[in-house]
Parts: C-alpha cells; structure tokens; sequence
C-alpha cells in the first residue's frame, strides 16, 4: 500500500543548489504530494572544517574506494554543518516558502540507529592497515514512527544523518543510504536521489549521454561507465527497490528546472 | 632514508614465522605466507601480531 | 486547564551540567510528567567564535544592560552552536538515557516568530549610537501545534532559538523569553529556569542567601540585589506569571541534585 | 589628538541650529538642544541629521 510519499535526497556536493531543491520540493508539496527532503552536508562540512582548522583526512578502502575518515574531529565538524548550517538554511527556505518544515536527525527519538564501525580496513600510503578511530557506520534500523507523524500532520520532514550509535554517541552514516532506508521504511512510492549530474551517464565525460533507464547488473554496480559517487547512489538505488520502492530516479540537483522535471518523473535515470 | 631491517613473529594463527621488516607501521595488515591468515600489527616494540578484525564495510557521509 | 507539562530552560551559561540537567529531566519523563526541555547555547557560542575567529562584539544599551551584538557572523555561529552543538548534545544524552526527545529550533514549523529589531541603540565608547546590522528581535507569536503534536506521541521536545523574521531570516531571541513564552502558549504548570546559582539571592555574594520565594515588583524587577543575567530571568517570569503559568522557579542547573530538587519544587526560588 | 571642530547642522524637527563636533561618529545619537528631539548622524561629509528611529527593546541570546 502506498501513500504517495516521495523521498528526495540532496547534496551535499557543491554544485546541487538547495535554493532550487528547495523550491521544487515546496511545490510538490503545494501540490498535495507528501515529500521528504533527506541532505547531506559535503561542500558545507569541507568549508567549516578548513575554518576550524580541522584536517579532514580520507581513507581509501581496500577496494579503491575513497571515503572520508570519521575520526572525533570530523565528526563533530560534519554534525555542526549538518545540523547546525545546512537544516536550519533549508528548514528556513522552506519557512521562506511558506512550507513548514521540521529538521530531524537520526538522533531524534530513535530515527536512524547505526552500529559504528569500530575497525575498518583502509590503505594508506600504500599499506593496509585497520582503522579504529572512525566514526561512521552501518544503519541497523529506521523508526519511521517520528516523520510519520509530521507527514501526518502536514509537515515536510528534513532528516539528515547522524545516526544514534548503541553507545548513545553520533555515527556518520551515509545520506545516500539514509534516504534509501526511510523510503523502505516509509513505503515511499519513489525516492529520487540528486547529484550533480543529469542521472546515470552512459560515457561519464559527456553530459548529455544520461541514459533514460538503468538496469542494475544481478550482483554489485560495476560498469565501467558508472564511478565515483554515482557507485553508492546505486547501492543505495537497489537496496530501496529490494526494500519494494517501486520508482527510483536518480536525477540533476544543480537548478530548479532540473529538480521540477525530475520530481515530474520526466528528466533523470530511472534504475531498476 | 629509513632503516630497513628484518624481524621474525610467530604467527598466532598457525605458529609458523611471519618476517616483518621494520617500516612496517602499527595497524598494519599482513599476510601469513604458511597459513594465509590476515594479521594486524598490535604493537611494534615488541613488535606483536594478532588475528586482523573483520571488515566493516559502511561507511559514512 | 492544565496537563502537567513542565517547561525547563537551561543555559547557555558555562556551570550549568547538561548531563546532570538531562538525567534529572529524563527521571521526569520517566515519572510521567511531560517536561519540555529548553536550551540556549552561550558558552559554546564563546567558544565555537573563538575557533573560528569570529569576534563576539557586545552592545551595552542605554540604560547600561550589556547584550551580545549579533552581527551576521555572530548569528552564523550562534545557530551553529544551538543546532548543531548543545541540541544534538542534549538529544543524544536523553537518547543515551532511553527518553526519547526530538530537537526543534523556532525555524521548524513556524514554531517561534520574530520581528527582528532592525535598530538598536548602543552606547559605543560613551557614545550613544544606532546599531543597524543586529539580528536579535522579539518574539512575536509561539505556534505550540508542533512540540504539542511531540508530547502527545510521548517525545521530549528540545527547544532553542533561533527564530524565523518575517523575511524568512534566523533572528536571535533570548532562550529565558522562549522559556516563558512555550510555557504560556502550552499552558504549562511550571517553568523552571536553570541557572549557575542556588535562586534569587538576597545577598549576591553569598549563595547561602538564596531566597525560597520573590515577589515582582509591580513594575520592572529593579532590586539592587538582583543583577546579570538575572534581570531577563526575572522579566521572563513575569511574562510567564502574567500568561497564566502557576508556577514559576529560578533554581540551580550546576548539578543532578539540585536540578532534581528543582524539578521536585524542593529547591530554588519560587517568583510570585 | 583628534582635530575638533564644530559644525553646524539644520535640525529636521525645529530647523534650529544643532552643533556637532568633529569627533562625532556616524550612527551617533545626539540631542537638539531647541526641541529636545533625537537625531542619529546619519551621515558625516556632508555632515546630515535625521530623526532617531524608535528604541526596539529586545536583545537575543
Ligand atoms: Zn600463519
Ligand atoms: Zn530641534
């Protein structure tokens, strides 16, 4: 059973302009649709951290893959700009727009519990080596109970990680997943992630090959056309069509235009 | 220029001896060549091995 | 008409244990009392300005009642501070603690509005001058739909400013004020507001003086023994008593006793 | 050592005479001593008067 909630994830990365996401989303809820905004807070927590002179260090997997290492003073940069600059900007825009809005964390009344990741595995300078400083972690469980409330009372939920560890400390979790687990959780009828592309590229150095349809392969996400951030956009894309979302876009975040015709179903990449 | 030289520690997996040379670093993981076991180095003075964690394989924002 | 709900303020003020101020609340909670918790963020503020080298300027008003100048930079780290500090803090802690809270600021859902004072006078060097670039105001209207809709579904609602201008910009509102106003426009039992001191002194250099009861004078609150930050406590009881809330304390926030023996009515200065 | 001069500035509210001094600054508040009116320096070269706005009384956190 579905009742038309559709989740949005935005950036994040610099080039996604919340304004535009902003005013999009305040239309489709104008308009009667229930939508949730989910965010993260890249382009933000990088500026805030050179302005604290916190040194935001990276690890790269064993796989390759790169990732931001979560020690204590990240993640007390990465919730001050999730909560402390990036919400209250879009909950004031939604404000602005005559939309009401309320900011939720993972933190509040138990809405994304993660289990830290208390060893992770990661190469530096050339060696691997076991990480135990880090921050984020795996999501275990979602309570849909406190957006569902707000949605049911005519509020636009704007969640964002962290997430609540089983220590009662803050874990990073990734906004992406985040966003993917909330519309299993809330039944959404679709989630459409934004990026800073025009959706999923079937050559990544010309914008305009977006392909209409992707077809996730049986295991993994690997193409070699499809990196970068786009990877965890796909992870996260199956694990809400396993989770029985029935429509996942992933689509351009970078002008209100784009966002419109996303959230209209008629630009981006549909995955399945 | 750093000082290249050659220690033997017992693996804890097989008890077979596992070479580390001495620019290995702390948290570092190496391999058994007898029984393949991944192994963390714990601590480098005695330089002291241990079975590697699992992979944790989120990561966050 | 009242249903038992308790509205506690806590600094802002260093001295003041958000632990101890958590812990005695979420007993509250626990005892099936409907405590609001309210929070204002000054020590943190200090020091969150101090790591990012913003330069906290102070305003001392015309009748020589000191205030902080909140110029734009101010307010960035002011909401930093209060959203992204104090209240995933104190969110976190009650989430530790098995209550489950959920933070809002003024910006969620039209919850607390503001006219912004676009002038305010200052005496700058011993001259009196006009200050343009504040971004403090009043409050103009509580909305209680929102922390209401939490306390029915069995939340903590964790309260701070800022609250949203009527141009859909933060304005800094003094947290003592919101205390007063969400009691009155909840129609709260009590408010408690936390301070680093035992109550009202009757002398204030001897925190044995402490007073078990004060009465306002019929206007203003000048006692020679009353000063600081005292002053705004005592304008927000009056506006609390003058709203119809029955009971009003001033009592200790530096410990989990004293914050129990508040909360128990045991402790603290009650303001008629 | 501050070069103190004095000019003098038509009042908006009588049209007296107010006398200001070089040192005064802009923003400033100062009093016409004719009508008693309050008048903020609005801008210094050319020196301009304008009625003070009214006091908002309320300070934020
Ligand atoms: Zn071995
Ligand atoms: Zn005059």
């Amino acid at each position: 059973m579905s009742d038309g909630i559709t989740v949005v994830k935005c950036g994040g990365a610099a080039g996604v302009d919340p304004a535009a996401v902003c005013a999009a989303v305040a239309a489709e809820s104008a308009a009667g649709r229930r939508p949730v905004l989910v965010h993260g807070a890249s382009a933000e927590t990088t500026a805030l951290a050179g302005r604290l002179g916190v040194r935001l260090r990276e690890l790269t997997g064993p796989g390759g893959e790169v990732s931001r290492h979560t020690d204590a003073a990240a993640l007390e940069v990465l919730v001050l700009a999730l909560a402390g600059r990036v919400k209250p900007a879009l909950v004031a825009e939604f404000g602005r727009l005559g939309v009401p809005a309320a900011g939720l964390t993972g933190l509040d009344a138990g809405l994304l519990r993660a289990r830290r990741s208390t060893t992770v595995r990661a190469v530096v300078d050339g060696r691997e080596v076991v990480v135990r400083d880090d921050h984020s972690g795996r999501l275990t469980r979602v309570d849909p109970t406190l957006p569902r409330l707000l949605l049911d009372a005519g509020l636009l939920p704007v969640v964002s990680p962290p997430a609540l560890g089983e220590d009662g400390a803050p874990v990073n979790v990734n906004a992406d997943r985040v966003a993917a687990a909330l519309a299993v959780s809330l039944r959404a009828e679709r989630l459409v992630l934004l990026t800073a592309a025009p959706g999923v590229l079937a050559d990544p150095y010309d914008e305009r090959s977006v392909r209409r349809d992707y077809r996730l392969p049986p295991r993994g996400v690997a193409d070699p056309a499809v990196g970068g951030g786009m990877t965890v956009k796909l992870l996260a894309s199956r694990q809400a069509l396993e989770g029985g979302v029935p429509e996942v876009l992933i689509a351009d975040g970078r002008s209100g235009d784009a966002v419109r015709q996303a959230l209209a179903g008629t630009a981006g990449t549909r995955i399945a | 220029m750093s000082d290249v030289g050659v220690s033997e520690v017992r693996c804890p997996a097989c008890e077979g001896d596992v070479e580390i040379d001495s620019s290995t670093r702390q948290f570092e993981i190496v391999e058994c060549p007898d029984c393949r076991s991944e192994l963390e180095v714990i601590g480098l003075s005695p330089m002291t091995l241990a079975l590697a964690p699992e992979v944790d394989e989120d990561w966050g924002e």
